[in-house]
């Protein structure tokens, strides 16, 4: 016995062979549709990451070659699908650019409103679900309670709530309808409220705060190393913002805030969005007092055919930066269309904000970086 | 009737997951068969009417201690010592010296079989025992059961200094 | 052979009782459970079973049993399928030491405390054995987060038991709540403030050895999916499922045996607060007897409508037995034992659905740095505050 | 890989040898002159082939060889601390197929940046790993779907497709109802997915 004892023992793994292998995902509650983590842990410590995405690859940029720029247009909605309606604006205004044409000034603004509605109901969504995966199961039903106030104003604009193709190449293609601007306001009327409650359940909890307090912590130079953009920049404390930095629509019209955290821990992040949250409210107030007449759509061809060309729009996306670089060849098809999409450089970050850390916090890191599959793996 | 039936239902338990205990090549089932033994060790105490002892011996043996062994046989990786051979070459050497050791203490036990007469168990309730024990272990036996409090700390002190490399 | 009566039959019949009934209180309890979740999250839980749901955990138990009873390959056959037996078990087990009044008690043995927590920690058993027999990852974590938390926690536990035992001078259930009637308090407000902060320790360490968020590390879904039951379904799952409910009960009844008087009545030393007896079953039950009559309209099908109108006037009956004065004396007790264990069991659920999950070490922390230390400062400060009291 | 570079140079600066079917945004596009285009000029000589601005948006053409040095000297001399893409284009039809297409955003300058180079097909490229991480999983996505292949880089391989594929989807020559026939029987056990 004691030599088969040595010879166990001799190589010294006995105590350290507990290395082991956790496969999260394709299939798990917490990843957020099909992402799948490798894990190494070292007991619950994670000493590595590998993500392996494309679950949901439906080479969306190989389609966008072979449609023309109208026909591409409903596309992109089912990139980041919660977010539809900035995907849409993002690909629009592109587009725009490169034939040279701006949206009248009411599209502009009914734009702006429905994009910033689209930031709320992205954020709602996130904050379910992220609290969800940190274990408070309530706000998520409080959360989508009221995201369906926001689909209802899609629905009623443009019939549809998820993908809803919003916006057109060079405007808009249907009009307000009677009492947008009504329930829109009674909808901006009723948030500060909701938002309170969610801030009220989660913002001082104890739990909450030692879950996501100095978890997943990303520098502002990691994270401009690493091309992170959008709350999970501002929270590492670089005011960068888009809208602000290199204005699109008529942002530069309206007044509101970037806010920024700190630490760029999970906990900044969650106050960089609520806060981001009640700055779109404020845009959205002050636009749906302002929508100017006039036509809804700018003098644009019947068949779109850019002049041979190449663009690169992004606007801030929910998420963070979404780009669209389009080379024209003076087609009907974009020659080459690159979506640049938020979340997927974003994602990159989750192996440097993990490490180290408990197989608990890659959850609650999942849920902070706010991915989107179909972005992802578009 | 019932008592005698009852005691060697919790001594043949106590045998057989002894024996079992050190036979199984998995781990995991050793340690179920000596949680086996310990219940029926408890078993056998409540039989002697020490309740207390024998719940705490539940609750530290097996809720404790056994939880524990299995915590750490689930952290190690054991897989490779079930692959290796259960017994060594010297097994029969063991045996001659167990069987030694077994005649010895079966010959001292009857020899010494006059000592063995209890007096016969008490046929209704006892009163509870509980605070006899505390009385036993804080009064008459108060600097043993110090001595050996203050062993275990510093049993516990030096694991924790030996595992944690970096305090 | 003591001759076959009544009184002597009486435990076997309760234990019959709770065996059979045991399951079917369960599955009322999660419909319970879904039923208050739904009401916080502004929605309405289940409502297709039976009048608004009311059915629902019978059908849920049919689909459990007949349900393909899937081993995964590469289990440990043997011990996957000992394991939700011993947790099973030892909880129902545990049932026949709470005393649900003086007369109802299957047995009350002299270290029943002692007996309901030795049963508590060889449950724990099945759980960790469990989640190793699975031979996965996840329930492997699951299963060495429940061994860490559940004996970090038994010691919690441990020590809120003997603040109770000091000031009870007994390990007997029954002799616990005696004891509370004679010194005219619960023993929450005994030794004034340390038994309310014992029954605080009490509460958050049953709160951690039930799996209970913000302590179901064990099965954080989120993180470990369902943890230890991961590769169990159909009836196996069924049994694990039970098992926590029951030790949810449990835990509670042991909470109300030793905190809050057991089976007397709030105030049980006022004599001119009698009437309470008689009030509280009648007005509770005729509150819910009227709500299900007032319901049966609104029904959608007559189906559903008669099943509520008999559930009323079921409901209705029992209020009216209880203003009968041979039947309260005996089952009052009864009433306010399981009136109390409501309340707790309400208050865990509430708890469930605000609180976010701890971390695995946050949690360790909060144990082993917090509530033990507390624990052992407590104990002594009861030890004290006795000898000064004489 | 250092002798695959060196042919670079001889290629004339004005970019596109063939404007053929494929038309380059060349005609539109109009020499960009100010003083970060003339500094960069001036630092890297003739490995700037040219540096044009089409509707406000500025660009480099530069070789191929010396892409990280030219991306070391945008982030670190000129703050462009910010890689926001790197992509490509197939024009087939060029002598040198592939245009990588390198997006920079400067912080301090509130500018954007685009760098292109062409390679040909088989021919490396240098990775830009070690001047932004970020260009990891953008380099990897790019030789998913074009198969350039990035000199240096940690961990070069598939990263939307699965790591059997065969075939590169973006690359024009790749119908968009191709796809790898016998990856799909294998794995998904169905005759074809489409």
């Amino acid at each position: 016995m004691a030599d088969d004892l040595k010879h166990t023992t001799g190589e010294a793994t006995f105590l350290d062979a507990n290395e082991i292998v956790l496969n999260m995902g394709p299939q798990h509650p917490a990843t957020h549709g099909v992402l799948r983590v490798i894990l190494k842990l070292d007991g619950e410590k994670i000493i590595g990451t590998e993500c392996v995405i494309g679950y949901l690859h439906r080479g969306v940029e190989k389609i966008g070659e072979n449609r023309t720029y109208v026909q591409f247009n409903p596309y992109v909605d089912r990139l980041d699908y919660v977010a539809s309606v900035s995907n849409g604006l993002g690909y629009c205004e592109a587009v725009e650019k490169l034939l040279s044409v701006t949206a009248p000034p009411r599209a502009q603004t009914v734009r702006v409103i429905l994009t910033e509605l689209n930031r709320i109901a992205s954020h709602l969504i996130w904050l379910g679900t992220h609290a969800l995966d940190i274990g408070a199961m309530t706000p998520l039903f409080y959360t989508f309670n009221q995201r369906e106030d926001i689909l209802k104003i899609y629905e009623n604009y443009c019939g549809a709530r998820l993908t809803t193709h919003a916006f057109r190449i060079g405007g808009l293609q249907y009009d307000l309808y009677q009492g947008f601007e009504q329930q829109v306001k009674k909808f901006c009327d009723e948030m500060p409220a909701k938002v309170d409650e969610y801030e009220q359940l989660l913002t001082t909890n104890r739990i909450w705060v030692a879950r996501t307090q100095g978890v997943g912590v990303l520098t502002a130079e990691d994270a401009i190393e690493f091309g992170v953009t959008g709350p999970m920049l501002r929270a590492a404390g670089v005011k960068w913002d888009i809208r602000k930095a290199i204005p699109y629509e008529n942002y530069a019209d309206f007044e509101f805030d970037i806010p920024t955290g700190k630490n760029g821990d999970t906990y900044d992040r969650y106050l960089v969005r609520m806060e981001e949250m009640r700055q779109a409210r404020r845009i959205i107030q002050q636009a749906v007092d302002r929508i100017p007449d006039g036509p809804i759509m700018a003098k644009v061809p019947k068949v779109v055919k850019p002049p041979a060309g190449e663009v690169y729009h992004s606007i801030e996306a929910p998420k963070g930066e979404l780009g669209y670089f389009i080379v024209s060849d003076g087609g009907l098809q974009p020659y080459r269309l690159r979506i640049r999409p938020p979340s997927f450089v974003n994602l990159q970050a989750l192996d440097r904000m993990v490490r180290g850390s408990l197989v608990a916090d890659v959850v609650a890191v999942i849920g902070t970086i706010d991915i989107v599959l179909g972005e992802v793996d578009r | 009737m019932l008592d005698q039936a009852f005691f060697y239902l919790f001594a043949s338990v106590i045998l057989l997951g002894g024996l079992l205990t050190i036979t199984r090549r998995s781990a995991v089932h050793s340690a179920i068969f000596l949680i086996a033994t310990l219940l029926g060790i408890a078993g056998l105490f409540l039989h002697l009417q020490a309740e207390f002892l024998a719940g705490v011996q539940v609750i530290l043996y097996v809720g404790g201690i056994m939880v524990l062994f299995l915590f750490v046989i689930m952290l190690v990786n054991l897989d490779q010592a079930a692959r290796q051979r259960q017994f060594n070459r010297q097994w029969w050497l063991a045996l001659l010296a167990a069987a030694a050791v077994c005649g010895e203490a079966l010959y001292g036990l009857y020899r010494g079989r006059g000592a063995f007469t209890f007096p016969g168990a008490v046929p209704g309730n006892m009163p509870p025992n509980t605070q006899a024990v505390g009385n036993a272990l804080y009064q008459n036996y108060m600097l043993p059961f110090e001595v050996a409090s203050i062993m275990l700390l510093v049993a516990m002190v030096g694991a924790v200094v030996m595992a944690k490399k970096r305090l | 052979m003591p001759p076959i009566t009544l009184a002597a039959l009486k435990p076997y019949i309760m234990m019959v009782l709770i065996v059979g009934i045991g399951p079917l209180g369960v599955g009322y309890l999660v419909l319970l459970e879904r039923k208050l979740m739904a009401d916080m999250q502004a929605r309405l839980g289940p409502m297709r079973v039976g009048p608004q749901g009311l059915l629902q955990p019978i059908a849920d138990a049919v689909k459990l049993l007949l349900k393909e009873d899937v081993i995964p390959g590469m289990v440990d056959k043997w011990v996957f399928w000992l394991a939700p037996c011993v947790t099973v078990t030892t909880a129902l087990a545990a049932f026949s030491l709470v005393p649900f009044s003086s007369d109802f008690v299957i047995t009350d043995v002299n270290i029943g405390v002692l007996a309901i927590l030795a049963l508590s920690s060889v449950g724990v058993l099945g759980i960790i054995l469990g989640g190793w027999a699975a031979n996965s990852h996840y329930p492997l974590l699951g299963s060495l987060r429940a061994t860490a938390q559940m004996v970090s926690y038994e010691v919690v536990m441990g020590f809120a038991v003997v603040a109770v035992l000091l000031m009870a001078g007994s390990l007997s259930m029954v002799e616990i709540v005696k004891a509370q009637a004679e010194s005219h308090r619960w023993f929450l407000f005994g030794a004034f403030p340390f038994g309310l902060i014992a029954f605080f320790m009490y509460y958050v360490a049953a709160m951690a050895e039930t799996n209970r968020s913000p302590f179901d590390l064990p099965e954080a879904e989120s993180e470990l999916v369902a943890g230890f039951m991961t590769e169990y379904s159909g009836f196996r799952w069924a049994l694990y499922f039970l098992a926590e409910y029951c030790n949810i009960i449990v835990v509670c009844s042991l909470a109300v045996t030793l905190f809050l008087g057991g089976w007397l009545r709030p105030f049980p030393s006022v004599t001119w607060l009698g009437w309470l007896d008689y009030a509280a079953p009648v007005g509770s039950f005729l509150l819910a007897g009227g709500l299900s009559l007032y319901l049966v309209k609104r029904q959608p099908r007559a189906f559903d409508q008669i099943v509520l109108a008999a559930v009323g006037l079921a409901l209705l009956a029992v209020a009216g037995l209880f203003a009968w004065p041979a039947f309260n004396a005996l089952f009052r007790g009864v009433f306010w034992f399981m009136a109390k264990i409501m309340v707790l069991v309400y208050s865990f659920m509430w708890v469930r659905f605000t609180f976010p999950r701890y971390r695995y070490d946050q949690l360790m922390r909060l144990g082993w740095r917090v509530m033990i230390p507390l624990g052992i400062v407590n104990v002594i400060a009861i030890g004290i505050v006795l000898v000064l009291k004489g | 890989m250092a002798e695959e570079k060196k042919p670079d140079p001889t290629v004339p600066p004005s970019a596109p040898p063939k404007p053929a079917a494929a038309a380059p945004p060349k005609p539109a596009a109009q020499p960009w002159d100010d003083e970060l285009a003339r500094r960069v000029r001036e630092r890297f000589r003739s490995a700037i082939k040219d540096s044009l601005t089409y509707l406000g948006q500025n660009y480099f053409v530069v070789d191929a060889a010396s892409i990280t040095s030219i991306c070391g000297y945008l982030k670190h001399e000129e703050e462009f601390n910010y890689l926001v893409d790197v992509t490509a284009v197939d024009y087939p039809k060029r002598e040198k197929r592939f245009e990588l297409v390198y997006i920079l955003y400067s912080f301090p300058r509130n500018t954007r940046v685009r760098v292109k180079a062409s390679i040909a097909e088989n021919e490396p490229i240098d990775s830009v790993t070690p001047v932004w991480q970020t260009a990891n999983w953008l380099e990897r996505e790019v030789y998913d779907m074009f198969g350039i292949r990035f000199a240096g880089h940690p961990d070069l391989k598939r990263i939307l497709l699965p790591d059997g594929w065969q075939g590169h989807p973006l690359r024009k020559d790749y119908s968009i109802l191709k796809q790898d026939e016998q990856w799909v029987q294998e794995n998904l056990h169905i005759e074809s997915g489409q």
